[in-house]
């Protein structure tokens, strides 16, 4: 235990060390120390979650761990502790690990960075790890959403990274913005818990489960869930994420695909004791996970951003994840977010290998031909895609199959819909594989003179990541195909087994092979169309259409930024000057001009004064001669019984 | 004499006294006005006095009950002409420097 | 009807005419002189009452003095004749209405009060009007007003040599 | 005893400054009035007995009123922020420089004198004597050396405080009469007898007083406008201390006075609350000038206070004790911040500004995390002050909460847009030649951005000064 | 008795002063010494020591209230000769005659704060009014002065009419003077007044006469206009110590009787006071002068000081001492200054404070305590008076406080213009060169007006000793 509990508290001060020393010395440090100190934290702290690892399979998972009380007011006790299981200890190992090659990638990626910009780039990123360590170490959703909200910072750091450019300061404040939309939700239902049951640890929520009507656990789940969809970029909440691609690009393979984004899926799969018991949080996630899946693959077809490409897909891969979680396949989607870290990190590196060659372009129209150029980087790249398509025995093929096969049990049209969205997944990337290596090269000359491959540092994680996403499927190879699910049985102390979708390996078969079959047929017809002849001119109807992106950001913006900004000006300029201010102005200017006028009583006439001197001798003799009924009418008037 | 008698005798005095001073302009006159109300107190004083005495009388306590009123008419008359002396002082100076004694056209000082 | 019941309407109606009058005379010098007669009846109605010391008093102060300092103002300002040229019809209207009012209120309520039903000044006898008693009165519980007003004709004396005297 | 030498020190010294006229001595000498006042805050709260705490001397016996101050849980958490503020913004705005500045600093120091008063009276007659010391020295601050339109301004501000201050004056004289024993004491008028349709109306009395003070929609226009034109120096000090006084006095006064006209109308209290809160967020996000959003911001985040105060739970009682002391720190940050742009550039308007973060690295890196720490990001102090009052109003009434956490999307859009305008894009004209801050501001921002991470990893130990009397008012309803 | 005796003889003094020198620097010390003389006598009196034992017949009764309004206007006056003596001496040629009149209207003041009989009420009036007349009079070149005097005269002339028909009435109803006696029981009032007209009647005029003397609306007319048109130096002393006795002689006078009003006394009181307020405190705000202002504000502050009739009780008749105190200190310094200054109107201030640092301070205080701000004698002045209103009637008072608290915030508008162009305003104001002794008395004074804002009771404490 007391092990336990310094590791665990290393594993989260390295990062943060490494984000203080890098943060205050980047004008001191040289880029080579910032990047050897930034990664040798990350690296540290692997190590240590490895050990973790290992003592938690070894022994099981333990109580809280606590360190001290963050928050202790009368009954309220909100412990600053951690808690440890077998889901947090696999999350450990992809953040800390992922986290680890992203940052070796990045030291040559960003090497053209100045100094001081270079240290801030890694403090930055090292913040993020600390963020999201403490979102997964938490033992309780107060400590989570400080992980929570510390990630959505960083994601706003790195997107806005360059803040020279305008439109990525809009990019990050955007993504910050429609997070924290989602943590408002998740805020609420912490209150939720906290109102109904005193504390927000896990371990009493769950074991006081049964003290919460359904209204509550129907309630606390979709709060939480929208928390989920700012986070993990699910319809309504999804547009940041395409945009948060003007970061660097191998923040958008860290936070964008492999870590920051699953957040909102640990958060669904840690509370599954509470989704389980709430069918229509359950649908509720499954049908957002399901439509988001179909409509970002739908807009992904069409577009041209090899980097944008990739972040619908990561929003409709994540849309699959959501599905797994409604459907009850908690481990499927905990699968699904391992291997799609692998092979998603590695085609954002991809993509970074690319634009990195291709001085900062990024439109595939005018790449192609890469093949040649770039050979580690084609490798890795047609690796990742094939394993995002489903392709077997890729990792992508496991985990997506899982979640498959839990929908089909679930409801069929469910896995007709994922299964379509599978054949567009493989369609699109390959489209994606097809324009940028096959066929010729279409930039400028002197383009095409400095093609070149990445350095080491950057191909090394690319093979890394490349292996495991061939070989990260495997730990969770089904019964059907006669493996024994080694993830499945390492997570059930923690993940609730749900045997609804219970299936005969016969159909099971089936289902494999239609959906791989579709995907394969769609691989297929993406490369004969694109490998020669790839889109450039603009495309009309439908195509347009997705192309921008169904103008779900035009409809935002005319639904909900341009009103508000409307009712703003509106406050801002009628009703705080015109209406409120006015009002307060209007008693002074009232006062002023009671007083130019009462002062023409004193008109300097003595026989206008004793007129009215009698006159006020007449009213108060009749006041008096009223005999106190006006007082008492007064009385009755001010002071009614 | 019913004391109403003297009474809205010295009230209609008093008044009319006061719609003196109301319509008049020439300074000397509505102080001569102010004069009239004061003479109406003065009759009123004095016929409260002897209505005074008269309760006394009736009621066998004799004596100088009443006499008090007149003093003070006498009291008032003083006073009057203090105040004339001084007031016709000022209407005088008033009429050095502005040869009018007017007072609507007093009217440097206002609002 | 008595003689000094008739007495009493004529001085009564020759000083609120003569009091009228006061108001209506264009000339100045009129209007002193009809106040002089509202003096003199209301000295008629002292004597009615039997405060032979007032009336006299009152002659000699009222209209012998100070009415005669009013008249010699008025002549040294020369102002025997007409000084108001133009009388603003809506005042007099004004003070005319306002005066009437407050006279017909404060009537009407003398005449609500019971206090005062059956209570009549006394007529022609009575010896408290007479110098004798009102003296005595004066020098004995009335000496510290009777000094006190010595003060006032101090002030009122510096005063007029403060206004008057010529710088 | 040592209560009373905190309201002595800055009134002596600051009577002493006036005649300190060389502007070098009468500086040094405030900054060094001021941190002994925080040295004798520190003794105070840390150190000494708690009998050494109270001070009760006659004071106006035919009244009934004694000068008893006291130094209670709830007092500690606000004398500790006045205490930590001035020798901060003394030291911040070092450079600054002003005409006749022996008057400006001794002005500052009387006005600290006046919210020790508030914080601590225990009389009700003493404590409006100091609300009122508190407000006139900054009064003359602000028009003697405020901006273009200060006069009207500052006049508006005072004229609108002083009709509030009036009509709970006239509420204190009410009560007074109904007490046992006459008297001003807090604890006897707690026991005045008074029927409710009394209580209701007294309460409105007092609420208004206290709520132009702290503003609440819609008695806030004086506000922004005020923040503007005011000396930055004051401004810090109007909107990191003196609102805390309605607030403040909310607590310590209008809710266990009138416990339950308070239950009557937080309704209406709290429904003005969150009006306000998302009124002025709105309208800050239309701003082109920092220090008014600053203001509009502090509006919002006020509104939240006082809906906070009137749901009457313990935890929300707290969370607004420890918010009151963030938002201080904060808005001080934000305000020496923007009066370092402003004394540098010569401009506080975000059109004219831009891509400061190029050329002062350490000024922007401090300022955004202020901007963060006003936006309540976790680990920061702010935020578990609003996650205590957010709490507490979701008990009350899960709609209110609801519709008050638009706030916190609204706060981010706003700060981040000031931001984003002035520290992002490229230079412009103004930003052109821009220095980074020079050493006293940025040591001061340090300072203050230490005390914004500590308190929001470990607020524990605000929250345990202020606890016991936080039961008290509570549990007193 | 010792005050009514002295300061009359102090007003012989100053006449036979005036014969045998033509020094203004004398004449003005023997009259601070007179009236130094006249202070000590006064306070001889509390003492039971008395220059003559006079036979006052139930005319007069002095008692400790009356006798500590004397101190405080005696003392006030003091004040008033030491910061503007000199400027007295300026006004014309009678320097001698302006003290005289000054101590005459001091004897009248004394009068006033001692009379137990309609008679005195009256000769007391009378002698207070006639010499003030002349004052207001006393620049005789300028047609503003004599307008003044003239307007004065005849409006006071007037209310000595009616003040005499209510004490005709009055006599009427009772058949003697004296203050005291009731003619029939007051217990029910209702019943009362149904068949006694002539009491109430009566002393409504008196009333309404004493409500001119201390500028009430709809009675205020003259203010403004006599107040700006007489010399500056008098019009400070008119509007302190000669308007704050008006309210002794309410106090006397309605003690016992304001209950003899009947039920309406509730609300015709109440009426007259939102009147005044409104009318001093609204009209004030929008005028050019700085001296016109002040007479309005005087207006005003008689609206406060009208709570004494309606609360009358001891808190109030306390109260109105207090009042006294601080209103007639502060605004002779403020009239002090204003004299000094050669444009009356708000910009000749302008600057003040950056020419005359000590003199603007002074000023500064002076205001506040006029605008009723805590620390200053003016705060307790008006809190006195509020909380003799709520004692008087609880729940039924509290609407009449609260517009006049809103009330005396509109009043710290106009107070706070001749602040602001004094500290805020750029500006080069003429001021009349000032000596150290001046600006010493001055500051005195301000320390006073703080002390007492910091300890009420202390002069209070006076009336029980």
């Amino acid at each position: 235990m007391e092990i336990m509990k310094t590791l665990l508290a290393f594993i989260v001060l390295w990062p943060l060390v490494g984000f203080l020393v890098n943060g205050l010395g980047r004008n001191y440090f040289s880029k080579k120390r910032i990047a050897f100190y930034a990664s040798e934290q990350i690296f540290a702290s692997f190590i240590a979650s490895i050990i973790v690892f290992i003592l938690i399979k070894n022994n099981g998972a333990q109580g809280d761990i606590t360190y001290f009380n963050f928050i202790h007011i009368g009954k309220l006790i909100i412990p600053f502790a951690f808690k440890i299981d077998q889901l947090s200890a696999i999350f450990l190992l992809i953040i800390t690990g992922i986290g680890f090659l992203i940052h070796v990638y990045s030291a040559a990626y960003m090497q053209q960075e100045e100094q001081a910009h270079y240290g801030r780039y890694f403090s930055y990123l090292n913040l993020f790890i600390f963020s999201m360590l403490l979102l997964v170490l938490g033992a309780n959703y107060v400590i989570m959403f400080i992980g929570w909200e510390g990630v959505g910072l960083c994601s706003y750091l790195l997107i806005g990274f360059w803040f020279k450019n305008d439109n990525y300061n809009y990019a990050a404040k955007k993504a910050f913005i429609m997070n924290r939309i989602g943590d408002l939700g998740f805020l609420l239902a912490i209150f939720w818990m906290i109102a109904k049951l005193g504390t927000a640890n896990y371990s009493d929520v769950f074991s006081n489960v049964s003290q919460l009507s359904t209204t509550d656990i129907t309630a606390i789940t979709i709060l939480l869930f929208i928390g989920a969809m700012g986070k993990s970029a699910q319809i309504p909440l999804y547009t940041w994420l395409p945009d948060a691609m003007a970061g660097p690009t191998p923040v958008s393979a860290l936070i964008h695909a492999a870590t920051m984004v699953t957040a909102g899926i640990y958060m669904v799969a840690r509370s599954n004791v509470l989704y389980s018991l709430s069918e229509v949080a359950q649908n509720l996630v499954a049908i957002t996970g399901l439509v988001t899946a179909l409509f970002a693959a739908t807009i992904a077809i069409k577009q041209n951003d090899i980097k944008k490409v990739l972040a619908y897909s990561t929003v409709s891969q994540l849309g699959y994840m959501f599905l797994g979680l409604g459907v009850g396949a908690y481990t499927g989607a905990v699968f699904h977010v391992m291997t799609h870290a692998f092979f998603k990190a590695l085609l954002f590196l991809g993509a970074g290998s690319v634009i990195h060659a291709m001085h900062h372009e990024q439109d595939i129209r005018k790449m192609g031909g890469l093949k040649k150029y770039l050979p580690i980087t084609h490798i890795t790249f047609l690796i990742g895609c094939i394993a995002i398509s489903g392709i077997p025995p890729f990792s992508g093929f496991f985990s997506k199959d899982e979640i498959l096969a839990a929908a089909y049990a679930h409801n069929p049209v469910y896995w007709g819909i994922g299964v379509a969205t599978a054949g567009l997944t493989a369609f699109y990337m390959f489209r994606l594989y097809a324009t940028t290596f096959l066929g010729s090269f279409r930039g400028t000359p002197e383009q095409a003179h400095h093609l070149h491959e990445s350095p080491s540092a950057m191909t090394i994680p690319l093979i890394i990541l490349a292996i495991l996403s061939v070989v990260g499927g495997l730990v969770g190879v089904p019964e059907s195909l006669g493996g024994h699910h080694a993830l499945h049985q390492f997570l059930s102390p923690v993940l609730l087994t749900e045997v609804k979708y219970e299936t005969t390996h016969s159909t099971e078969y089936m289902l494999m092979g239609l959906s791989v079959a579709i995907a394969a047929t769609a691989i297929v017809i993406a490369i004969v169309t694109y490998s020669k002849k790839p889109q450039i001119s603009n495309s009309t109807g439908v195509g347009k259409l997705l192309e921008n992106k169904w103008y779900i950001d035009e409809l935002y913006d005319a639904i909900i930024v341009k009103p508000l900004g409307s009712l703003a000006s509106f406050l801002k300029n009628v009703i705080e000057k015109s209406g409120i201010d006015a009002a307060v102005n209007g008693v002074g200017k009232l006062v002023n001009y009671s007083s130019r006028q009462l002062r023409l009583l004193q008109n300097g006439q003595v026989g206008g004064y004793i007129l009215l001197m009698v006159l006020g001798m007449i009213v108060i003799v009749l006041i008096w001669v009223n005999d106190g009924y006006i007082y008492r009418f007064l009385m009755n008037l001010f002071f009614a019984k | 004499m019913p004391i109403q008698y003297y009474i809205i005798l010295s009230l209609a005095l008093f008044c009319i006294g006061i719609v003196g001073v109301l319509v008049r302009r020439n300074a000397i006159i509505i102080f001569m006005c102010i004069e009239l109300m004061l003479n109406a107190v003065n009759l009123l004083l004095v016929a409260f006095s002897k209505m005074q005495y008269n309760t006394a009388v009736i009621a066998n306590k004799a004596t100088t009950v009443g006499a008090e009123g007149q003093l003070f008419v006498f009291f008032i008359m003083v006073v009057a002409a203090a105040e004339v002396s001084v007031g016709l002082a000022i209407i005088v100076m008033m009429f050095r420097n502005t040869h009018s004694i007017d007072v609507n056209f007093l009217n440097r000082l206002k609002n | 009807m008595n003689a000094i019941e008739i007495l009493f309407w004529l001085l009564s109606a020759l000083a609120i005419i003569s009091a009228m009058m006061v108001l209506l005379s264009k000339n100045p010098v009129h209007s002193v002189l009809w106040l002089i007669a509202v003096f003199f009846a209301i000295s008629g109605h002292y004597i009615l009452l039997n405060a032979q010391f007032l009336a006299i008093v009152n002659i000699i102060v009222y209209a012998g003095a100070i009415m005669v300092l009013f008249l010699f103002v008025i002549m040294l300002m020369n102002l025997n004749k007409e000084s108001e040229p133009k009388r603003n019809f809506w005042r007099i209207l004004i003070g005319i209405i306002s005066g009437g009012s407050l006279l017909m209120i404060l009537v009407s309520l003398i005449r609500q009060a019971t206090e005062i039903n059956n209570k009549n000044a006394l007529m022609e006898s009575g010896n408290i009007g007479l110098i004798k008693t009102l003296g005595k009165l004066l020098f004995s519980d009335y000496v510290v007003p009777f000094e006190i007003s010595s003060v006032l004709f101090l002030s009122a004396m510096v005063g007029a040599v403060v206004i008057g005297k010529k710088e | 005893m040592i209560s009373l030498l905190l309201i002595l020190i800055p009134l002596f010294t600051g009577l002493l400054t006036f005649f300190l006229k060389q502007e070098k001595t009468a500086k040094n000498f405030s900054i060094f009035s001021s941190v002994i006042t925080l040295g004798t805050v520190c003794i105070a709260i840390f150190f000494a007995q708690n009998n050494q705490l109270l001070f009760n001397t006659q004071w106006l016996p035919a009244l009934g009123s004694r000068f008893s101050i006291s130094l209670d849980g709830m007092s500690k958490a606000l004398v500790l922020l006045t205490a930590i503020s001035f020798p901060v913004v003394f030291i911040a705005t070092y450079t600054n420089k002003y005409k006749s500045s022996h008057s400006f600093y001794a002005l500052m120091l009387l006005t600290q004198a006046g919210l020790m008063g508030v914080f601590m009276a225990t009389d009700a007659l003493l404590f409006y004597f100091f609300w009122e010391l508190a407000l006139i020295p900054v009064y003359f601050l602000s028009s003697i050396w405020g901006g273009e339109k200060r006069i009207a301004v500052t006049f508006k501000f005072f004229i609108y405080t002083f009709i509030g201050s009036l009509l709970m004056l006239v509420g204190i004289l009410y009560l007074y009469f109904n007490t046992v024993v006459p008297s001003f004491q807090i604890k006897d008028l707690l026991a005045a007898k008074i029927s409710l349709k009394e209580q209701n109306i007294l309460f409105w009395l007092f609420f208004i007083a206290f709520a132009i003070k702290m503003p609440i929609f819609p008695l806030h226009t004086w506000q922004p406008d005020a923040y503007e034109q005011s000396p930055t120096a004051v401004t810090m000090i109007l909107s990191g201390v003196m609102v805390k006084m309605g607030l403040f006095a909310v607590l310590r006064w209008l809710v266990p006075l009138f416990p339950e006209s308070a239950k009557t109308y937080s309704n209406i209290v709290i429904a003005l609350s969150v009006i306000g809160m998302i009124y002025a967020s709105l309208i800050a996000i239309k701003q082109d000038d920092i220090k008014r959003l600053i203001a509009y911001s502090s509006i919002a985040h006020i509104g939240l206070m006082c809906a906070t105060i009137f749901t009457q739970t313990v935890i929300g009682t707290t969370g607004v004790m420890l918010q009151m002391f963030n938002h201080g720190i904060n808005v001080i940050g934000l305000w020496i911040v923007a009066d370092a742009i402003e004394q540098q550039l010569g401009t506080r308007k975000f059109s004219e500004l831009g891509g400061l973060a190029q050329k002062a690295p350490s000024l922007a890196i401090l300022f955004v995390i202020l901007a963060l720490a006003n936006i309540a990001l976790p680990l920061t102090n702010a935020f578990v002050g609003e996650f205590l009052m957010f709490n507490s109003l979701f008990q009350y009434n899960v709609w209110v909460a609801a519709i008050a956490g638009i706030s916190i999307i609204l706060a981010a859009v706003y700060t981040l847009n000031m931001v984003q305008k002035i520290l992002y894009g490229n230079t412009v004209a103004a930003t052109e030649k821009a220095l980074d801050t020079t050493l006293n501001i940025n040591w001061m921002l340090i300072v203050l951005v230490v005390i914004v991470f500590a308190l929001g990893v470990y607020p524990q130990p605000i929250i345990d000064l202020t606890k016991d009397t936080v039961n008290v008012i509570v549990q007193n309803r | 008795m010792n005050a009514i005796i002295l300061s009359a003889l102090g007003g012989i003094v100053m006449m036979f002063t005036g014969i045998f020198t033509q020094n203004k620097i004398v004449i003005k010390n023997i009259a601070i010494i007179t009236l130094l003389l006249l202070l000590i006598g006064n306070l001889l009196h509390f003492y039971g020591i008395y220059m003559l034992h006079v036979d006052v017949k139930d005319m007069l009764q002095f008692n400790n209230f009356g006798l500590f309004f004397n101190t405080i206007a005696f003392t006030s006056t003091l004040i008033y000769f030491l910061l503007s003596g000199t400027d007295i001496t300026k006004v014309g040629i009678n320097v001698a005659e302006y003290f005289a009149l000054i101590f005459f209207v001091l004897c009248g003041v004394s009068i006033l704060t001692s009379f137990h009989n309609l008679l005195m009420l009256f000769l007391g009036i009378e002698i207070l009014s006639i010499p003030l007349y002349i004052l207001t009079g006393a620049d005789k070149k300028n047609l503003k002065s004599n307008e003044a005097a003239l307007k004065y005269f005849l409006m006071g002339s007037f209310s000595t009419g009616i003040l005499l028909m209510g004490i005709a009435l009055l006599y009427g109803a009772s058949g003697n003077f004296s203050i005291e006696s009731v003619p029939s029981t007051t217990s029910k009032v209702a019943e009362m007044a149904n068949s006694s007209i002539l009491t109430p009647l009566g002393l409504l005029f008196v009333f309404v006469a004493l409500l001119f003397k201390v500028s009430a609306a709809p009675f205020h007319f003259w203010v403004p206009d006599v107040y700006d048109g007489a010399p500056s130096v008098f019009t400070s002393f008119m509007a302190t110590i000669a308007k704050a006795v008006g309210f002794i002689a309410f106090i006397f006078l309605f003690e016992s009787r304001i209950a003899e009003l009947g039920p309406s006394s509730r609300i015709i009181i109440p009426f007259v006071i939102i009147l005044t307020l409104l009318i001093g405190n609204i009209t004030a705000v929008f005028q050019q002068s700085v001296k016109r202002m002040l007479a309005y504000s005087s207006i005003a502050q008689a609206g406060f000081m009208l709570f004494v009739l309606y609360s009358n009780n001891d808190i109030s008749s306390e109260g109105i001492l207090l009042y006294s105190v601080a209103y007639s200190f502060a605004t002779i310094g403020i009239f002090a200054i204003l004299i000094k200054m050669k444009d009356y109107t708000f910009e000749g201030y302008n600057g003040l404070a950056k020419k005359e640092p000590l003199i603007a301070a002074a000023n500064t205080i002076f205001l506040l305590s006029l605008a009723g701000i805590p620390l200053t004698a003016g705060f307790f002045a008006k809190y006195y008076m509020l909380l003799s209103a709520i004692k008087a009637n609880g729940q039924n008072a509290l609407w009449l406080v609260i517009v006049a608290v809103l009330f005396a915030a509109v009043s710290v508008y106009y107070y706070f213009r001749v602040i602001q162009a004094m500290y805020f305003k750029e500006g080069n104001p003429e001021i009349a060169t000032t000596n150290t002794s001046f600006k010493v008395i001055l500051l005195a004074l301000a320390a006073i007006i703080i002390f007492i804002g910091l300890f009420p009771t202390v002069v209070l404490n006076f009336l029980y000793f």
